[in-house]
């Protein structure tokens, strides 16, 4: 969410707390997602742990769009709309760890973080499922008259699921706040777009709905940004769904079990090139918005946050074996 | 006071209780407005609670349970109907992978109180719309399960549904929405979603059934009553959590279990019964469990072969019959 | 399939031959739903009865176009088809009696009618899970390379189960000899397609998949001909995919059950107005193809072909129950 | 002759062999082409055999299926492979409502023989990644389910399975592809998919169980058989058809049954065998017959938790001492 006063810095969007806030992010993710693979391959984290790197702008920009009261549901590869949304740092790292600090206690770890606080109603690990719990908040929200727009981050992949199409349409019949926001990273896991969509251009599929769309650079934060805002101006004045596809790409493999042995060298290096956080960075210091060791105390804050993170997290406990059976009926059962 | 209703005015009254006195209550599904539902349970609630309550949606069985979810989790009240459970393995992944799993995945964060309806059923439909699946929500934790025979459990578990806080699936029987009971005159009648209830005593066997199946099981006592042989008959109602101790307290008495259900026997609800009862009331069984459950075949559509698949009353006796065979050569009964 | 001279009659795309077994097919689909509405009246037919009437000219139209190597899956609304494919009147409906004569032996019923020997892979009681079965079969057609277009029959509801999209996004990406042949008549069961498609025009879900689309009169027989072979020609030059909309009503209630309180009989009277049958008769008499007394001939025999096939249906044996075993598998199982 | 070799490498070679013997073979899945496969089964397997023959599907689980169905009815033989057993459920309408009635419902004309690959299995991947749903699938009739535990019935089902008529749920497990085990040296290897395995032979007591399972259970038998106590252990390998009568058998010499499953106890397959054995051998169980599953909830990410909830080979010989526990405590063992 951006502070208040929405006057604009030199050619942003933003006032210049707002821009080197979503540099902050940025970095905090980044810095967030290298510690996440040292400590994986320490054996610290296990499970699947799918990193953001080379698409933080997406989350940022998007994340830095919306009101608090919006609400934000995305599939597994969720550290970097949690850490956008301002969810503590430590603890999200702790979940991770699966420790009961952590934000789900534990017992979601990476796919699963959420914060019921902000408004994050969480990772999703079945690919798409989400989307279908989106149109549901959008539906209450519209019904209970609370103008909150229900955004979901999904990938290319998700959507050749029928799920996609179902939330979609409903989404549409029902004129709902809905943003479908798809990330197009050209790959679900070691497949490329090319080879299971008919479409190369995800926007295409809201045809088939008569739903607004755009296609939105990824790697820039503040376009992003803007585009997000357009599309929620939109959600919020009842005109119904909106379908952004934000052009990225993933820098590192899938998940840590990732081969990569689907895509060259090349290729990486290529995109590689339009790192989100070194373009912004350039233009923020081309744009006079901040100078280079501005930027440089940010990165190291950013590093120090996440050590510190690692640290709380290292430290907290596992949680108690008397709560497993917690949870899993909110009334009572009072047989057996 | 009571009245005698039918499971399909018990059903309606719920719904119409429920939606009365809850804003946050809405009603969504295939044909469910318009058309007045495939089982005519909500018709006429379209013209009288409008399309914002109740919502004919998309044929699109998994957006349907995944937006409910999705509504619930927002601080609605939705009863999502599927059609037939036939179709609810579309919606399987809803159900299982996200309604069940939302409160304990997120450590209590958030709940799910969705509603479930389905139907169970038969006739001449064929293989794919012939089936009943029960066994496997009651499988899986997170859920609760109701599949209940009587106008007042009907009525009791969907008011109570509707009231509390967990994912339901709510599995009617098409074949039953005319039977007849007693319903209490009362806007907060509910019923605890858990227990069975044993319907009728006897001595000489126990028959546990639910849903449709219980109808089944009462008419077979009263057969077999003419005889002396006396039933006691338990209906399940819930099947999730399932109260298998009352089963086995019943089997300490008549030492006998029959199990009826309408879907195929092999890992069918029976095979937990007969696991759990074995376990809790070993030492007191003088026969082995009996399970009674249709042919396990795709349903063919013939009449005859329809019937053939399906267990009447007769196959209960025969099973109860069985049971028996025991110490009726022994002539203890 | 049409005659092999492929001629045109005067205005008309096809020979007088074809024509005329158009006209007697329609009149055929016509006595008999007729009939079965009655005999399901009489209790002789049971379970789900969907007739086909008000939709004829869809079935006879488009299969004439096809040759006899195709495929045709459907849903359950099928007695249109099969007869069209030329399966037995009286096998036909032995098979809704439930008789040992029927075309699945009385154990598919009205719902699932089929003929191997006729590619008639049959009808489907899961709205759209056949489309994925059409892919399938295409799929096989291709790789065998066997030069069969894969078509099937679905209603305007049935596009918005994700089953629909799947299908379309696998025939598109796999290039696949498809026709989705989309019967808009309008409802889904009770439903209209307003409360539940973003979009009227089924034909534009095809633009999320880049795939060839049009809408065709589906009261229009010679139309439905050669708008068909269009699509046919396209699938079998290896082009790909091709959906149709043929635009129709629904002359009766969605099945035997339906109380039909959703729809006004204004509407009805309005559509009934585009009966194919008189529409089709009425030109056939115009150009002068063929006079009404030919017609009527032609009409009357019809009639006599369905009475024929009630006899032969009530004549027939209900299957023997020793079979109920049987088809559970192909292959033997020892154990037990 | 024979070789020892993995689980991973026997499906590889019984793939690879069906592949090269019969063009109709075809391979199709989420990455299991140009990533390797999810559990690197199908690895240099697009390489070698193309596009068309491995082909990479779009995020479609009901899609997959669904098309594998048409195209095995088509006279193709594709090997239609799910990532895991969790996503399965998104695809349950076309393997239950689809592949399984194709035969029975048009009269025997078509035939369906879809090889469907699927893994259960575990490891800190949560809720919705770690559950198993073989029960299921062996509720239903038309279909065959195989879960096999070592590398020669891995080998030897999927080879029979794309020579037979019809449609297989094959089940893997994650946590076993690296077990070994001998396999024999013969390209026409195939075994007949039924039957369970008395795998270890024993007086005091028997131990069902399969895949990951059936190593937990010869575990147990190895460490009870220090003590003295000699568990007869059977491989289930194929859930449909079910053969609950070897079992039986084998409870006739032993008088005691433990049943290990990795999923939830209520109305796993465990249930099912307790229930057919108590009906089959009655008269010779001495104790009541112990299920071991693993707790019902939603499985937690975090590790210790995550064992606690999983049955290992402790969990095992504790009901292995419980069944026996009547015995000892009379000193008969
Ligand atoms: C229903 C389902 N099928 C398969 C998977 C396994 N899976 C996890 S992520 C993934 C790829 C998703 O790709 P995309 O949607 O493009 O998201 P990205 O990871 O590229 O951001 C797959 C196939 C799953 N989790 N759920
Ligand atoms: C998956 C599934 N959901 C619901 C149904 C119940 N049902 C049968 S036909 C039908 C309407 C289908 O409408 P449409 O596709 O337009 O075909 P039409 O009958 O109009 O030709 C419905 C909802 C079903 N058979 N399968
Ligand atoms: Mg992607
Ligand atoms: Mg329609």
């Amino acid at each position: 969410m951006a502070s208040t006063k929405k006057s604009r810095t030199k050619g942003f969007p933003l006032e210049k707390d707002d821009l080197l806030d979503m540099y902050r992010q940025m970095c905090l993710i980044r810095e967030f997602e290298e510690a996440c693979a040292q400590q994986y391959s320490m054996g610290k984290i296990a499970g699947f742990l799918h990193l953001y790197i080379g698409e933080e702008a997406i989350a940022v920009g998007s994340i830095k769009a919306m009101e608090e009261r919006d609400h934000v549901l995305t599939h597994y590869r969720d550290h970097g709309y949690a850490l956008a949304l301002g969810l503590d740092t430590g603890e999200v790292m702790a979940e991770l760890f699966g420790k009961e600090t952590g934000v789900t206690g534990g017992r979601g770890g990476s796919m699963h973080l959420a914060d019921a606080s902000k408004n994050f109603w969480g990772g999703y690990a079945i690919v798409s499922g989400h989307l279908l719990l989106t149109v549901g908040l959008a539906y209450a929200s519209k019904y209970l008259d609370e103008d909150r727009v229900a955004v979901c981050y999904f990938g290319d992949g998700a959507t050749n699921a029928g799920a996609f199409h179902e939330a979609m349409n409903m989404a549409a019949v029902w004129n709902l706040p809905v943003i479908f926001m798809c990330e197009n990273n050209l790959y679900g896991m070691g497949t490329a777009v090319e080879h299971v969509s008919a479409v190369q251009e995800m926007a295409k599929k809201a045809l088939a709905y008569d739903m607004p769309a755009m296609q939105v650079d990824g790697q820039n934060v503040t376009e992003m940004y803007e585009k997000t805002k357009e599309a929620l101006d939109h959600c919020r004045s009842g005109k119904g769904p909106y379908f952004i596809e934000a052009l990225t790409y993933r820098f590192r493999g899938h998940s840590m079990a990732d081969p990569e042995q689907y895509r060259e060298r090349e290729e990486i290096d290529q995109y590689r090139a339009y790192d989100p956080i070194p373009l912004f960075r350039d233009r923020l210091i081309e744009e006079k918005v901040a100078k280079e060791d501005e930027l440089e105390k940010i990165q190291k804050a950013a590093r120090e946050e996440v050590e510190a993170a690692v640290k709380f997290a290292d430290e907290s406990k596992d949680p108690d074996l008397d709560t497993l059976g917690d949870f899993v009926y909110a009334d009572p059962i009072t047989i057996k | 006071m009571a009245r005698e209703i039918t499971v399909r005015d018990a059903l309606r009254e719920a719904l119409r209780e429920e939606m009365d006195s809850n804003e946050a209550v809405v009603l969504m599904g295939e044909d469910i407005g318009a058309y007045g539902g495939s089982f005519v349970v909500t018709a006429g609630f379209l013209d009288e609670y409008g399309r914002k309550r109740v919502i004919d949606t998309p044929i699109a069985e998994l957006g349907i349970v995944g937006s409910a979810v999705g509504m619930a989790m927002g601080g609605m009240r939705p009863v999502a109907e599927l059609m037939t459970i036939n179709f609810s393995l579309l919606a399987m992944d809803q159900i299982v992978n996200h309604a069940a799993k939302m409160y304990a995945m997120f450590n209590g964060q958030f709940t799910a109180p969705v509603v479930i309806r389905t139907a169970s059923g038969w006739g001449q439909l064929a293989a794919t719309h012939s089936q009943t699946f029960e066994g496997w929500y009651a499988h899986v934790p997170g859920l609760r399960v109701v599949m209940p025979a009587t106008p007042a459990d009907h009525k009791g578990f969907m008011k109570a549904a509707l009231r509390g806080n967990d994912p339901v699936m709510f599995i009617e029987h098409s074949l039953i929405y005319r039977n007849r009971g007693e319903v209490p005159d009362d806007d907060d009648f509910t019923l605890p979603m858990e227990g069975a209830e044993v319907r009728r005593e006897g001595e000489h066997v126990t028959i546990a059934s639910w849903s449709r199946g219980y109808y089944l099981a009462m008419a077979a006592a009263e057969e077999l009553a003419s005889e002396g042989i006396e039933c006691e008959v338990i209906d399940m109602r819930v099947l999730r959590p399932m109260d298998t101790a009352t089963v086995a307290e019943s089997v300490r008495k008549t030492n006998r279990l029959v199990v009826v259900e309408e879907g195929w026997k092999t890992l069918g609800v029976g095979s937990e019964i007969s696991a759990a009862v074995q376990e809790q009331a070993f030492d007191y069984l003088d026969a082995p469990i009996e399970r009674v459950g249709s042919l396990e075949i795709p349903v063919p559509y013939n009449r005859q072969m329809e019937r053939a698949v399906f267990p009447d009353k007769d196959t209960v006796v025969e099973a109860v019959r069985t049971v028996l065979a025991k110490d009726i050569n022994t002539a203890n009964v």
